[in-house]
């Protein structure tokens, strides 16, 4: 096994355990809020460290630079998602905002 | 094949069947679209799993755009009138639901025999085509003929090659095919042309700032994938999907680029794909050729050319789906909002 | 035994189940937007059968003629499912209607 | 290499399978569209393992578009809903 792939390893098992604290979160936190921070989580570090695993076995510089723009455009997509979530749920479910604790 | 390989396998396709009977059977409709929309970003793996990767490139670009948006846009529609419609909420929501939208499965109960007769006609026809897809026999296929004729075809990659020089006439008449639907929907709304978009919020700098910038993006990436369409998968129904896509972004966030077109720029926009597959096929069949046959020396620029105009009108045509339908309830919706408050202040 | 499973043959067999329940689905669902939903896994279920088959005896790629004639088929199948929802929504406009049972 | 790839993507697909339950349990429309946007995330991680798995970049592309139009579905969304469940109508 070359450093390359061991890095890659290392950077994919870091992205995945992300990806299932991302799922977890969703699943146990108690309200819209706080699920969105852990959705959060997986968009941007969960793919973020897998890209970069992957990155080490890119081909080429044009290859590795495509990974990174994908991540990138993840990046920006996740962020706006979240927040066009977080304040639609604040304008149109007061109710559910961030006090609901009590489930 | 490895075992890890076919639990993959195994394990995509569960989540096919378990996402198709949820959105078949979830309680409410937007439940079965989120589902369903969820399937389509399944399918784009399983496409991948196949080595299909043109088929996954369209199945992404359709399904994780254009189908989910048009039914979100279409359940706004069902949900706003369900308040008239006192069926449409007979099944219960769950406790916490923000009963938005309506139910889905109000099925009157005392069917119970079509149901049991469906269900066992469609098991029935599960086990016998199982059985028939097992033993079909292997063998044939034509990966073979499309790589011998390929370098006549003017292009590299033999899907392109199938879609514009082998069947041309299936590209050409599937082009047809969204003149028509299109034509279908302005029938069905009863006018034509569609309108601005009235914000009912106004998107925010981040928002704008983002489309701003993902917009070009999104062109160049159109153009990226049509050129691509020449050596390796890609080709021009992708990149129209995703200049569809884009126009419906700009619409989404308030940017009435395409709306505000002088009509005759719009209509000439959806019929240039057509109209010139049309040309070349009426060219061809005058100099002496079959019909949407190239010349074998310049093949290669043409189906460019003709790439680049069905592209065009699939991403013009694809954004008038969206834009005619959110248009079309437009003023309708503020009538009823007028009539609701209207309504409110009399007692 | 497990070894000799090919990927094309657990995709075509889950095509297959995919094109029996969404037909059941058709049948028994009774909104407009179920219907519509249910026909259009009936279209991908037999997309997917006709990708798994091109995949049989394929070198690096699946058969790039089922494939054109797949990419073909999804557009055509988006177009359609878009002139049935805007049929649906118009008949749900004039009638109040979501369902093809008869109001008593 | 080309086993861990596939391990690692059984596991995200095992990942995304358990937030389904989201969807089920609800209980905003909100939380829902959450799940969706996982699923495209998540989806954009297992196209890169699955190109690199099976040794053909092209597959990378298909994570660009899904990366390129993940936002739609949730801008439709948040655009959209306004007429239906809008100030006018929560408090009428």
């Amino acid at each position: 096994m070359t450093p390359a792939d061991a890095a890659t390893i290392v950077f994919c098992l870091a992205g995945a355990v992300f990806f299932l604290a991302g799922t977890v979160g969703l699943l146990r936190f108690p309200d819209i809020f706080s699920r969105l921070h852990a959705l959060t989580k997986a968009d941007n570090l969960g793919l973020g460290l897998i890209v970069i695993g992957l990155v080490f076995q890119a081909e080429s510089i044009a290859g590795a630079f495509k990974l990174l723009l994908i991540w990138g455009l993840a990046l920006a997509a996740g962020s706006n998602t979240c927040y066009a979530i977080g304040r639609y749920a604040l304008e149109r479910l007061p109710e559910k905002g961030p006090k609901e604790v009590e489930k | 094949m490895r075992p890890v390989e076919i639990g993959l396998d195994g394990l995509l396709c569960l989540l096919l069947l378990v996402l198709a009977w949820k959105a078949l059977r979830a309680p409410h409709l937007y439940q079965s679209a989120i589902y369903f929309i969820a399937l389509g970003l399944v399918m784009a793996l399983a496409w991948v799993r196949l080595a299909a990767p043109d088929v996954a490139l369209a199945e992404a670009a359709i399904g994780t755009g254009l189908l989910g948006v048009l039914l979100i846009d279409s359940l706004r529609v069902f949900a706003r009138d369900s308040k008239t419609d006192p069926d449409a909420e007979s099944e219960e929501p769950p406790p916490g639901e923000i009963n938005v939208y309506p139910a889905g499965s109000a099925r009157p109960s005392g069917r119970t025999l079509p149901m049991i007769l469906v269900t066992a006609s469609c098991g029935l026809l599960a086990i016998l085509l199982v059985e028939a897809i097992i033993e079909l026999p292997d063998g044939g296929g034509l990966t073979a003929a499309a790589q011998e004729n390929l370098e006549r075809s003017g292009v590299d990659h033999p899907v392109t090659a199938v879609l514009l020089n082998y069947r041309g006439y299936d590209t050409w008449l599937e082009v047809g095919v969204l003149l028509l639907a299109m034509l279908g929907i302005f029938c069905a709304g009863g006018r034509v042309g569609f309108a601005e978009t009235r914000q009912s919020n106004p998107p925010g700098h981040l928002l704008s700032w983002l489309i701003r910038a993902l917009a070009p993006l999104m062109i160049l990436a159109a153009a990226y994938l049509l050129w691509l369409g020449k050596l390796a998968p890609g080709g021009a129904f992708q990149s129209g999907v995703i200049l569809g896509s884009a126009g419906i972004l700009l619409r989404l966030a308030g940017f009435q680029v395409i709306s505000r077109l002088p009509p005759l720029a719009v209509k000439l926009g959806l019929l240039l794909g057509f109209g010139v597959f049309l040309i070349f096929g009426g060219a061809a069949l005058l100099t002496g050729r079959a019909f949407l046959e190239y010349p074998e020396a310049r093949a290669g620029e043409l189906i460019l050319l003709v790439e680049t105009a069905a592209a065009v009108s699939i991403g013009f045509t694809i954004f008038a789906f969206f834009a005619y339908l959110n248009s079309r309830d437009q003023p309708e919706a503020q009538e009823n909002h007028a009539r609701e408050e209207g309504g409110n202040q009399k007692p | 035994m497990i070894a000799g499973i090919e990927t094309h043959q657990i995709y075509a067999v889950t095509a297959g189940l995919l094109f029996c329940m969404s037909l059941g689905g058709l049948f028994l669902c009774g909104h407009f937007f179920k219907k519509i939903i249910a026909t259009k896994i009936l279209g991908t279920a037999v997309f997917l059968l006709f990708i798994s088959l091109g995949k049989r005896n394929a070198m690096e790629f699946a058969d790039p003629v089922p494939q054109a004639m797949v990419i073909t088929g999804i557009v055509v199948a988006v177009s359609a499912g878009a002139f049935a929802l805007a049929l649906a929504r118009r008949i749900w406009r004039e009638t109040g209607q979501s369902t093809f049972e008869d109001k008593p | 290499m080309d086993t861990f790839y596939v391990a690692l993507a059984i596991f995200l697909v095992l990942n995304v399978a358990a937030s389904l339950i989201r969807v089920i349990r609800g209980p905003t429309a909100a939380d829902r569209l959450m799940t969706a946007q996982l699923f495209g995330t998540t989806g954009v991680a297992l196209l890169l393992l699955l190109a690199e798995a099976s040794g053909q970049p092209a597959f990378r592309n298909v994570a660009l578009i899904f990366a390129l139009l993940a936002i739609l579905i949730v801008i439709c969304f948040v655009q959209t809903t306004g007429s239906a469940a809008g100030p006018g109508n929560r408090e009428a």
